[in-house]
């Protein structure tokens, strides 16, 4: 194809976007519309989804030693846990200070344990042991029973097998939601790109019957939809990108951060990634949804 | 002279069963000038659409040029319709184009030099007394304007035949001679004129081969003839 | 006799400033026989448009029956139509609808008993012999057969006057004194008929009065006219 | 209007749904694909929102009396507390009875806390108070904290806190996406009916030019809208019907209800009140779209 068709053809994308006034406004905003939706929620997801791995990266296997163990059997019980696969550290926890972590980590209801502090401390020694995947620990903790030494071992079983199967679950169903949603969005879309053009399938008839080639017809129609997609996408992008900034810059303002253990995806990587995407999404979807309903009308 | 047009034992049923053309051969040389006359609905634009494959035929070959058009690829189509300039009875115009567009584009569809195209445009646009309105949307146009846009973008990209589905029918006598002035220069100047027409003045007064027909036969095929369908 | 249709120093200019009827007045008698002729683009079009309020004149007033149609209200404009069946020069047949649908729809609109729908339908397709494409579609007819749906519309609900653009521009001699003789027999029977034309031959054969218009003003008008617009 | 008239109407709309084919179809399957979205959210949103509910309801205080109250001023504390606001409950735990709990409450990780029953109990005895309203939890804690013979209120402050935090960051997202996704898909399907009816612009113009009221033209659109809507809600709302069914089996059958603490909202009350929340949506947007469409092009 000649550079001047090509030019020729994106004059009259560009030119039709105009005429066809609040046709183009419609499958803007249609765009516009579907892919707020599908950032908005790709932001939530991806943020829990963060949040969960880091609740899941807390898991630790706390291997209690048996108090007849001498320094010797200490050291070969650490050797041991060590070389089980998957282990990613293991840090020995005296048994004084393993309370005072107990008594922290009850918070204000720790207190009515602090009479136990001295000599009736119940607690042996032990290892923390921590995994380099969160999903090990549940192995690593019965490998671990197995070895010598070991008086009982504590991973929070109830604790970890529940927290894994809700986020699991939840994992589940934010994806079904999010590709539920994508298809949809896509589906729509392509829908009402679809219709504006039918509303013009007399113009493609007579393009036809005026000589025009397949080709021809479409080149415009390609850079409409590239165009109707990619203006789509800057309104929810700025939007997302903006609001992300406030929750953002909130949530660390409030110190959720240190209070809730967890943090959000940074905002430069979210947005840099969401942006792309957005964009990404409209033209492929622009294109898709243009030239898919032109090819219906070129049988002429 | 050489067979441009050919029709051997064409048919034409639509989809609803309605025989539109049954049974029509016939002979268009190069360069001539056909009326092609009879009564509402007696399938004239079934036989016209069929010659740039706006219809195809149920059965029966038609040659443009020496091709047999009926098997044309869908590829193939668009270089059959360029060389055929079709006034439509509906005018056909684009919408969303203004007048000097949709006369260009049929000019831009073939890839002629932009530079031209201006010059072809308002050259046509003045032969039709249209230039005036280059500039207006179809929609904004009265009847025989839109008419004689519709002629003016069949002759601009000097296609070899020009097929005209009543052509005058929304002009007054005056526009309607000036038109036929059109057609009587191209054709002078080589190109083959295939006219559906009811104007009988017209074909009395400029004398041309009539072909009749009637419920989708050729009832009459008279070189010189004049106006009427009755065999 | 009454006047029916006054117009009184009427101008209309589109919106992109195209000055289509500078300043026309005319009467119009109850049971007149009235042809519009003029060149294309002349302004028949619009004079004719200004009558059932499709387009609104930017000065002067226009009375039919008495009321002064230029300050309707929205809610009245659809009671102004039904006095007046109007012949389309586009047709503007409903594309989803058959022909029958077509022409009962004007009959629905004024709520007018199912059972006398059907044999008044079939009545006026008889009379502009149509009968057998009751059940096509418009996309499915020829241009003539079309215009003659809209013929067949334009008389079904008995209307006080018959506006017809360009009734027989796609028809053939015969079907168009067909037409002829029934707007003539809707005029004998107390129907005005307000008819835009180039046919030469119909104007001059069945003589009426002619109103001539050039660039938006009547420069003729003559009882037992003749066809022409020189003044 | 005569009855008649109603009757042509309703046959018009319905036989134009037909002869509209794939402009129906497109119609049709905006309201689907929206509706099955706003469904599908609809029902997790209402299910996180009663399980979080669920959790928040099991928050409690418990009241630690002095080792030195007799069972008198045991009485009256239990009695002072009863009459706080928004106390809803006051249960005697014992020591034993609570380390018993503790224990239990660890799971398995309670094994080491074994060595402790007997006289090693580090618990006092204590009153389990439980509030009207949940959040009412930390007022009525600091209130008990004042009285007599209290030795310690213990209510999962920073647990407590935390989940208030949590669960009213999680619904307040939910409400924005469920509302957003509201809105979004009531433009997206009006916007779709609205293109459909502008293709047919033509249509009513001609309608008005032959003399139709605006009324005349209006009602089979109404028609038209109205089972637009109500045929586009039938299919999300048989799947999420037969979804549900299955997800609320599977979570019985799992035994999540008592594994995780929470219930599923009971089959039959969740698909009463979506199927009657989609056909009305359907039905109110699906009319909307269509009158406000034909509205514009009534100004004939
Ligand atoms: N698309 C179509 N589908 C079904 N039938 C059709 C179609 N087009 C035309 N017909 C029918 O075929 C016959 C011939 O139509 P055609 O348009 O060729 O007539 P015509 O001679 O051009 O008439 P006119 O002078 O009125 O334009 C008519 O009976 C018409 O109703
Ligand atoms: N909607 C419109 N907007 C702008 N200009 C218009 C519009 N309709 C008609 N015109 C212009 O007004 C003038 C009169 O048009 P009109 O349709 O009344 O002519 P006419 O006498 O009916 O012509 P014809 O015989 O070709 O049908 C023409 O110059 C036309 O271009
Ligand atoms: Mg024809
Ligand atoms: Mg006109």
């Amino acid at each position: 194809m000649k550079l001047r068709t090509l030019m020729r053809h994106a004059k009259e994308g560009a030119k039709s976007l105009g005429r066809n006034g609040w046709m183009t406004f419609a499958s803007i905003s249609a765009v516009t519309v579907a892919l707020l939706l599908v950032g908005l929620f790709l932001t939530v997801m991806l943020n829990l989804n963060s949040i969960a791995s880091q609740v899941e990266n807390n898991v630790e296997v706390r291997v209690f030693i048996d108090r007849t163990a001498t320094k010797e059997q200490q050291e070969t019980l650490k050797n041991q846990l060590q070389q089980l696969s998957h282990v990613k550290s293991v840090t020995f926890v005296s048994k004084e200070q393993g309370l005072e972590d107990f008594i922290k980590s009850m918070g204000d209801d720790g207190d009515v344990f602090k009479s136990m502090k001295g000599k009736e401390n119940p607690l042996p020694d032990a290892f923390v042991v921590k995994t380099d995947k969160p999903k090990e620990t549940i192995d690593v903790a019965k490998a671990a029973k197995e070895l010598n030494y070991v008086d009982e071992v504590n991973y929070g079983r109830d604790y970890v097998e529940k927290l894994f199967h809700v986020v699991d679950i939840l994992r589940n169903i934010g994806l079904v939601l999010i590709v539920g949603l994508l298809f949809t969005s896509i589906f729509l879309i392509a829908n009402t790109i679809k219709l504006t053009i039918v509303a013009r399938r007399r113009e493609i008839e007579i393009m036809k019957l005026v000589g025009a080639t397949d080709a021809f017809v479409r080149w415009p129609y390609f850079i409409e939809g590239l165009m109707l997609g990619v203006l789509g996408s800057i309104i929810p992008f700025l939007l997302i990108a903006i609001g992300y900034h406030q929750v953002y810059d909130w949530f660390i303002g409030k110190n959720y951060q240190t209070y809730l253990f967890v943090k959000l995806i940074p905002y430069e990587k979210m947005t840099l990634y969401l942006g792309g995407l957005l964009v990404l999404l409209g033209a492929v979807i622009g294109v898709w949804g243009s030239l898919t309903s032109v090819r219906k009308f070129l049988k002429v | 002279m050489i067979d441009l047009i050919e029709m051997q034992d064409v048919w034409k049923s639509y989809a609803n069963g309605v025989m539109a053309v049954n049974g029509i051969s016939v002979h268009i040389d190069k360069g001539e000038f056909v009326y092609i006359v009879g009564p509402s609905g007696s399938g004239k634009s079934t036989f016209i659409k069929m010659m740039y494959r706006e219809e195809l035929p149920t059965r029966g070959k038609i040659f443009i040029d020496g091709t047999d058009i009926t098997k044309l690829k869908q590829k193939q189509i668009p270089f059959l319709r360029r060389k055929i300039g079709v006034v439509f009875q509906d005018f056909k115009l684009l919408p969303k184009l203004t007048v000097y567009e949709n006369i260009a584009f049929a000019l831009e569809v073939i890839e002629e030099n932009p530079r031209n195209i201006r010059k072809k445009v308002m050259e046509v646009l003045d032969l039709v007394n249209l230039k005036h309105k280059a500039r207006s949307f179809p929609n904004e146009l009265s009847g025989g304007e839109q008419q004689r846009v519709s002629i003016a973008r069949s002759i601009v990209n000097n296609p070899t035949v020009v097929v005209a589905d009543e052509p005058t029918g929304n002009l007054d006598p005056e526009n309607a001679w000036t038109i036929m002035e059109i057609f009587e220069r191209i054709n002078n100047n080589g190109t083959t004129v295939v006219m559906a027409t009811h104007n009988k003045e017209i074909v009395n007064r400029m004398v041309k081969r009539v072909i009749a027909i009637e419920s989708g036969m050729i009832v009459r095929d008279d070189e010189q003839g004049e106006y009427g369908y009755e065999a």
